[in-house]
């Protein structure tokens, strides 16, 4: 059933050839063949839990495959860690950004290969460098600053410039977008056209179907561990697409747009609110913030990249201390401000980073869904196993959740049916409000669209629904309002007809600049200052320095 | 047009989050015990007499300098998310290696020690890095089976080795200025190592986010054993030369070290957690520390050692709230 | 592992009465002819004081806590006879670290001690204070544990118990009490400690030459700590049926011992026999009850004699440089008065 | 998943790996029970086994406190000093005869772990530290309490509770059983027990989802503080005497070596507590075998420490790579 393509033009640079890889239980990887050539950007895409991370590790040497073998440029190689594969030139951005939170963002970009004098790390050409390369990528902070401090879209964009500084033959990506929104993702397409140019191969894991139309040459489509196809994406029209990753007959899959949201607006009941917020104000991220969610709407928060967006939520739900603001859910004031509270009053939050604040990663599947519930499920303290089996089956069906088992460990999941774990602990809360912070996050096409089907259906159901998506697409065919945040302060509103991609950049574009901006101004400008020496001293010591930002500068001119 | 329009905004989201608060915090949080120390020292200077004459300072700083290197390989080992218990053992045995050794010349005396220290270490290290043991028994199995060893060379403690009368090794831990010097030095190269190295970024690295050390390919396995190494040799070499200063190797020494070091570490800002923390914390955490108890033994002495005990152990539990509160960030969690 | 917290001599009743009891027993044994140690002899000559005078400080560096009752009374025995004497005394407690007792003295000497009693927590150990001391002509006096080093030169002389003659008299007592032949179990002290070693090592070499018969079947620590010497002797009596017999090495393992001997449905006394030291009340009353054969005292009320020797060193007498206290020695035979007479603490 | 093809090999290895995790606690304890018998078939004598389970019962006690805490990511440096300051009380409430005693000892247990837990949970203090200042303070408060002798003690209810058997075998170790049994319903049945894990495993995570983090923290603390003053009323019991200046001592170094050996897991999220109870008396026998055979100090810290050191090992998780 593996149809091949015509013979490779050029031999592979890097390929994968009988690969099997299981771990306890799980079968990830079957006789997995995957050929790779210079210049091209290879699209690898397939459902969640397909297997595209595990054959990633394999590649780089994260995982010994049980089976097969990987060459890189025609020899066979057996790399024992991610160090090896690094030095043969296979340079990855893994799924989930993997850095060092509270190391400096300058530190996190060089470790491993800082800038040296007299054997000793130079710091302040490290920073001068760092913010001079980062800038390219539009990420203009701080670069002392801790890693932490930023949100994860300027993390991932962090990510990104550190992979393509090595010189590599390869370059490896694992969902690079999944929480970039699209002025980033502009930056990263113009980033990998330059890499092509220079020859070299790039690897491009997504679940957004129009990006692979927009960069990718080739496509490799896996299911359940296996290839089902390659070939040449431009022969491949984007239904058949989707009908090779879920496996199922083109009739079956729907088209429905490209999102999963049916066309008309939910019915918005007035009069008193779900939620509303007012004056939230948190120093330095948010300025009196006030927005309100009625039931059964989805109010959509836009902006770009840490506008302040997460700090919104996570100040709703308590989770973010406030100084000012209240918050009142139908019209009842949440007097003492804690996730606990809100969730008792019914306000949940899905918050935007899966691994660190979501998944409780050694406990099965099963507690991960039931946690939140278990007050509800026990009597007396004592939890009533009955109850809470049929809660969690409930669930794992209704979301389609891949496991191995209620019993299989959360952090053995694929990131995407993590997320559906995630969504299922707050589900089975009933709420009457429903925070989502990146929802469809890594999430397959199947899977994102019935989320956000589910969306829709809760929305139907009476819900409010707070939506916080940088896939702009979600956020405007989803919401029925868009408030727009820019800086920690609401600069606008979308409602009705205006909620459109040309409406929301317009606001964002026109949106009067807060005073927060002049200290910025001084970093920007003492940052960018010289850029001349900083080239020439990244010349100087660090070989791999030039090659990763010189084009990208060229094609930012 | 609208991209600079979009760039600029960037620019303004960046550092007008980078304001104050956030900029200083990270710094109060290495500088909390040494703003604590100053006002300690402050207020004692006034108050007593003695406290600030030479004499005094100088047996504070003689005597405790050598159990102060414990507290800079902790730092280090802490960095990475470890930590080793088997120092206070260690310094004991460091102490009669010492002694012993100086009795045949004093070489051996230097050399033994460290020689016993790296082994060990190393052995730690494997242990951790490589059988992936917990840091926090393999170490444990190090205080108790040190301590072992050190009754097995000794006879059970019966036997004890004196540093002969004339041999150079009593001058390498004699008076305040050379033990301090030394101590200083060793810390000195502690803090270069940390901060203006790829050894010390992968230690942080690793004690950060030790997966993504792996990913970024870090030698993180590398790093682990060289770190417990460089423990265990610093805790010997401190042994040795305490040994040199007591003029013998005192078998029932370095109870409870483990535990005082790894107090001064944190209190000089050091997460135990790993991933964050510096040298110059723990210089003022050991000093602070020792300031201390030598305040408590001066004005509490006279009502009995279970006193001073609870007295001690307030302070501690004071200074690590005053710590932890200077340190606390806006960050949640 | 923990040998820094243990109470290297007995736990007993606080009573540190400085009585005519305690005067009496505290009676320099050894008179050995020749010329004491004097401040003008001591270290080439120090400047003569008069500790009475309320002015001069005399320093009193403690080795281990107070909560050992031995430390207690002797600490308790020291600031009497201060405060009788109207001397000024300052001190300073180590708890069982060679460290902090160095540094404790030079302390002291910052604070202007002039004249120093120091009970060392190690013979070895204490080089850099005495060194300091020496170095500004302030003399020492050691008390109830020697320090290595030349008498009315690095310290002014040593004032305490034979800790090896005191096991030999053990020694003697368990032979007596089993006719000469017994299979011994010995609850050793905190393994490095010098009471240890000596009590260790003079009940076995008293064996050794005296009572061929006497078998030492076993030799576990119990860090001078009831429940120590209790699980110890537990684990014991269940290997060595044929124990008849103890050696406790201080008072507290001792009690530990009967204990578990009872627990083991034989009755300490008859079927195994005890003999023990520091001469603590609860003990010595198990000896007038005939739960122990004898209980050797350790003294610890070295205030009168301390002060004494002091005062003799600053006159013209001076001090001999080892001064052995005269030690109780309980038996069935005089227990009982001795307890009613208050010559135990 | 038909995950059965192909994975056949490697799945045996795994699941023996997980078996050996899994029982290898419990192997190495009959298995060094056989050599204890080997050695001297009087091991078996049931006079022998009660004095085993007589020494056991307290460290267990403290061992089960210590699994809760290191479960939630934490460690209890200071329940050696509790035990002293509950010995410390006896002797005074001894009077109001053995429900007083165990009243006052266990309320002071409880307020200890209470401080510990605020300065952990409030504070977010480091555990290890925060306990490790109780650990000082407290047996300094024991030892003031009680004066500087050690007190015996002749109240017949309180020695009979150290000595007295039942079905012949010893009060104690039916408590410290019930309380091993209740912890187990504790951890694996109660929302408490859920509750304590994800906090230990993700504490963020928990917060955000909704967990009263603190409350579960406070209580774990206290919890380990409690069944801390019960060992030290046993313990005092059991000697006939209490001496704070020396009950209890390393206590904490025993209780984690049993809780690590049993397999649990120090960076939380895990509580293995029939595998604490497997790793208490693992480590009771091995310094019995060393005692009864008379082997010097010097060896048997020695070979102790070689044995904790294999025994962990073979129990402890493997990342798969
Ligand atoms: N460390 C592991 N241990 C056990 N099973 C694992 C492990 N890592 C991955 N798996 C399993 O292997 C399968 C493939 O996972 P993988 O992460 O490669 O999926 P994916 O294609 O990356 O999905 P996503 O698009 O959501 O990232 C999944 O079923 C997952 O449960
Ligand atoms: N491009 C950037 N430049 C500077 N700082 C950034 C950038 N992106 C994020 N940050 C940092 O991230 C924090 C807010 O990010 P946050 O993720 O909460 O905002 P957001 O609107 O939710 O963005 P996201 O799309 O990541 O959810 C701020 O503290 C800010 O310093
Ligand atoms: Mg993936
Ligand atoms: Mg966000």
């Amino acid at each position: 059933m593996v149809q091949q393509d015509p013979e490779p033009a050029g031999d592979p640079v890097l390929e994968v050839a009988g690969v099997n890889k299981s771990f306890a239980g799980v079968h990830a990887l079957r006789d997995v063949h995957f050929a790779l050539r210079p210049a091209e950007v290879h699209a690898l895409i397939g459902e969640n839990g397909a297997g595209k991370s595990t054959l990633i590790k394999v590649m780089t040497g994260v995982y010994r495959p049980d089976a097969g073998t990987v060459r890189l440029a025609g020899r066979a190689r057996d790399f024992r860690n991610p160090l090896e594969a690094q030095a043969a030139g296979i340079s990855t951005i893994y799924q989930e950004v993997n850095l060092v939170p509270l190391m400096s963002v300058a530190r996190n970009l060089h470790l491993g290969r800082e800038p040296r004098r007299f054997g000793l790390v130079d710091v302040a050409r490290m920073n001068r460098q760092a913010t001079e390369v980062l800038g390219r990528y539009g990420v203009h902070v701080d670069v002392t600053r801790p890693l932490r401090s930023l949100g994860l879209g300027a993390q991932q964009m962090v990510a990104l410039a550190r992979a393509v500084q090595v010189d590599a033959r390869v370059v490896i990506m694992d969902e690079p977008t999944s929480s970039l929104e699209p002025r980033e993702v502009e930056t990263l397409f113009s980033v990998i056209r330059s890499l092509k140019e220079q020859g070299i191969a790039v690897v491009y894991v997504s679940h957004r179907l129009d990006e692979l139309y927009a960069i990718c040459d080739r496509v490799t489509v896996m299911r359940d561990g296996a290839v089902v196809h390659t070939g040449p994406i431009a022969e491949l029209q984007r239904l058949r697409l989707v009908s090779l990753m879920l496996g199922r007959e083109m009739a079956t899959v729907r088209e429905k747009g490209t999102t999963a949201f049916d066309a008309d607006r939910h019915n918005r009941q007035e009069g008193r609110p779900a939620l509303r917020a007012t004056g939230l104000t948190v120093r330095h991220r948010l300025h009196g913030v006030s927005l309100d969610v009625h039931p059964g709407e989805v109010v959509g928060l836009g902006g770009l990249l840490g506008a302040g967006r997460s700090e919104t939520a996570k100040a709703i739900v308590g989770a973010l201390a406030t100084e000012e603001g209240e918050v009142e859910v139908e019209g009842r004031p949440l007097h003492r401000r804690s996730p606990a509270a809100a969730i008792r009053a019914g306000v949940v939050m899905l918050p935007e980073d899966r691994k660190i604040e979501g998944i409780i990663p050694n406990l099965s599947v099963r507690e991960n869904i039931s946690l939140a519930a278990l007050p509800r499920l026990s009597r007396a303290g004592l939890v009533s196993q009955a109850k809470q089996d049929e809660v969690v089956r409930f669930f794992m069906d209704r979301l389609r959740i891949k496991a191995s088992g209620p019993d299989q460990k959360v952090s053995d999941l694929s990131g995407g049916n993590q997320q559906k774990v995630l969504l299922a602990r707050w589900l089975c809360l009933n709420p009457k409000v429903l925070l989502l912070d990146e929802p469809t996050r890594g999430i397959d096409v199947g899977a994102k669209a019935e989320v956000q089907a589910l969306i829709d259906e809760l929305a139907g159901e009476g819900l409010g629904v707070l939506l916080i998506s940088s896939d702009l697409e979600e956020l405007i065919e989803g919401s029925d309002r868009v408030v727009i945040l820019k800086d920690g302060s609401v600069v606008g509103h979308l409602a009705g007809e205006d909620v459109t991609e040309e409406g929301l950049l317009d606001a964002l574009a026109t949106a009067p600049e807060d005073p927060a901006e002049e200290p910025a101004a001084g970093t920007v400008g003492d940052s960018s200052a010289e850029p001349g020496p900083a080239q020439q001293a990244a010349g100087a010591t660090d070989p791999a320095g030039p090659q990763g930002p010189a084009p990208v500068k060229e094609n930012q001119r | 047009m609208t991209s600079t329009a979009v760039t600029t905004a960037g620019a303004a989201t960046g550092t007008a989050r980078a304001t104050l608060g956030e900029r200083i915090a990270p710094q109060i949080q290495r500088r909390g015990a040494l703003a604590v120390l100053v006002l300690v020292v402050v207020i004692a200077s006034a108050t007593s007499s003695t406290f600030p004459t030479w004499s005094n300072i100088s047996s504070i700083l003689g005597n405790n300098a050598f159990v102060w290197v414990l507290a800079l390989g902790m730092t280090f080992v802490i960095i990475t998310g470890g930590i080793d218990l088997s120092v206070g053992s260690m310094y004991a045995l460091g102490g009669v290696l010492g002694a012993y050794g100086a009795t045949h010349g004093t070489w051996l005396a230097i050399l033994l020690p460290l020689a016993v220290g790296a082994a060990w270490g190393t052995v730690q290290g494997l242990l951790v890095a490589k059988a992936r043991m917990a840091p926090f028994i393999v170490t444990l199995v190090g205080l108790l089976g040190l301590r072992g060893l050190l009754q097995a060379v000794t006879d059970e403690g019966a036997t004890t080795y004196l540093v002969p009368r004339h041999s150079h090794f009593r001058s390498l831990g004699a008076g305040t200025w050379t033990p301090v010097l030394i101590v200083a030095a060793l810390f000195a190269l502690g803090a270069l190592l940390l901060t203006r190295t790829r050894f010390g970024a992968t230690l942080t690295a690793m004690g950060g986010n030790e997966n993504a050390a792996v990913l970024l390919g870090l030698p993180v396995a590398r790093a682990k054993v060289l770190v417990y190494l460089l423990s265990g040799t610093l805790a010997a070499a401190a042994g040795a030369l305490g040994g040199a200063r007591l003029g013998s190797g005192v078998t029932t020494i370095g109870v409870g070290y483990e535990l005082t070091a790894i107090a001064s570490v944190v209190i000089g800002g050091t997460l135990l957690t790993g991933g964050s923390g510096s040298v110059s914390g723990t210089v003022s955490g050991v000093l602070l520390l020792a300031v201390i108890h030598n305040l408590i033994d001066h004005y509490f002495s006279q009502y009995g050692s279970a006193f001073t005990d609870t007295v001690n152990g307030g302070f501690l539990a004071v200074v690590v709230l005053m710590q932890t509160l200077l340190s606390r960030t806006q960050q949640l969690e | 592992t923990n040998s820094g917290n243990d109470s290297s001599k007995s736990d007993a009743a606080p009573s540190s009465n400085n009585t005519a009891a305690a005067q009496q027993l505290a009676t320099p044994t050894d008179s050995a002819a020749g010329p004491g140690c004097t401040y003008r002899t001591y270290g080439g000559g120090v400047p003569k004081l008069d500790i009475t005078d309320g002015k001069t400080v005399v320093g009193f560096s403690q080795s281990e806590s107070t909560s050992n009752p031995f430390r207690a009374t002797e600490t308790k025995s020291i600031e009497a006879q201060a405060k009788q004497l109207g001397v000024k005394l300052i001190e300073r407690n180590a708890n069982a670290d060679v460290n902090a007792q160095n540094s404790q003295i030079e302390d002291m000497i910052a604070q202007g001690a002039k004249v120093l009693i120091v009970a060392p927590e190690n013979s070895d150990g204490l080089g850099p204070a005495l060194a300091q001391a020496k170095a500004k002509k302030i003399p020492v006096l050691t008390i109830d544990r020697t320090v290595t080093g030349t008498a009315c030169s690095d310290f002014i002389a040593f004032i305490g118990s034979d800790f090896y003659g005191q096991a030999q008299i053990a020694a003697d007592d368990l032979a007596g009490a089993t006719g000469g032949s017994a299979h011994v179990a010995i609850l050793t002290g905190t393994p490095g400690n010098n009471v240890t070693t000596d009590r260790t090592k003079g009940f076995e070499d008293r064996v050794k030459a005296k009572y061929p018969n006497v078998k030492i079947v076993a030799s576990q620590t119990g860090n001078f700590a009831q429940t120590d010497g209790q699980k110890v002797m537990e684990q014991l009596l269940q290997a060595h049926s044929d124990i008849n017999a103890v050696y406790a090495e201080n008072d507290e393992m001792a009690l530990g011992a009967i204990q578990a001997i009872k627990s083991a449905g034989k009755t300490p006394g008859k079927d195994v026999k005890i003999v023990t030291i520091d001469g603590i009340s609860q003990m010595v009353q198990n000896v007038a009850a005939g739960q122990a054969v004898a209980d050797i005292e350790t003294n610890p009320r070295f205030g009168p004699l301390a002060f004494q020797s002091l005062q003799a060193f600053y006159g013209t007498t001076g001090v001999q440089p080892k001064v052995i206290i005269k030690d109780g020695h309980f038996t069935s035979s005089n227990a009982k008065q001795a307890l009613s007479q208050g010559l135990v603490y | 998943m038909t995950s059965l093809t192909w994975s056949g090999p490697v799945a045996d290895r795994a699941r023996l790996l997980r078996m050996l995790q899994e029982y290898g606690v419990y192997a190495a304890l009959v298995v060094l029970f056989l050599v204890a018998v080997g050695l001297d078939t009087s091991f078996v004598e049931m006079s022998n086994i009660r004095v085993q389970l007589f020494q056991v019962a307290p460290t267990l006690l403290v061992a089960l406190g210590m699994a809760l805490v290191i479960g939630t990511e934490g460690i209890d440096l200071s329940v050696g000093a509790v035990i002293a300051l509950a010995a410390s009380v006896v002797p005074l409430y001894a009077g109001y005869g053995l429900g007083g005693v165990i009243a006052a000892a266990l309320l002071l247990g409880a307020a200890s772990g209470a401080i510990g837990g605020a300065m952990v949970a409030f504070a977010r203090i480091q555990p290890i530290v925060a306990t490790l200042s109780l650990m000082i303070g407290v047996r300094g408060l024991a030892e003031i309490i009680n004066g500087n002798s050690a007190k015996p003690v002749t109240q017949s209810g309180i020695l009979d509770l150290g000595s007295r058997n039942i079905a012949s075998l010893p009060e104690m170790a039916w408590i410290a059983a019930a309380c091993a049994l209740l912890t187990g319903l504790l951890v694996r049945r109660t929302t408490f027990g859920r509750h304590l894990v994800a906090v230990g495993d993700n504490r963020q995570a928990s917060r955000l989802s909704g967990l009263p983090v603190r409350r579960v923290l406070m209580t774990v603390y206290m919890i380990s503080g409690v069944l801390a003053a019960l060992a030290g009323v046993l313990i005092v019991g059991h000697g006939a005497e209490a001496d704070p200046a020396n009950q209890g001592l390393n206590m904490e170094l025993d209780a984690i070596t049993a809780v690590v050996v049993g397999g649990t897991p120090l960076s939380g999220g895990r509580v293995r507590v029939l595998g604490t109870v497997a790793g208490a008396l693992f480590m009771q026998l091995i310094t019995a075998v060393l005692t009864q055979h008379n082997v010097h100090t010097s060896y048997t810290q020695i070979v102790e420490a070689a044995i904790i050191c294999f025994a962990v090992y073979a129990s402890q998780e493997r990342g798969t790579r």
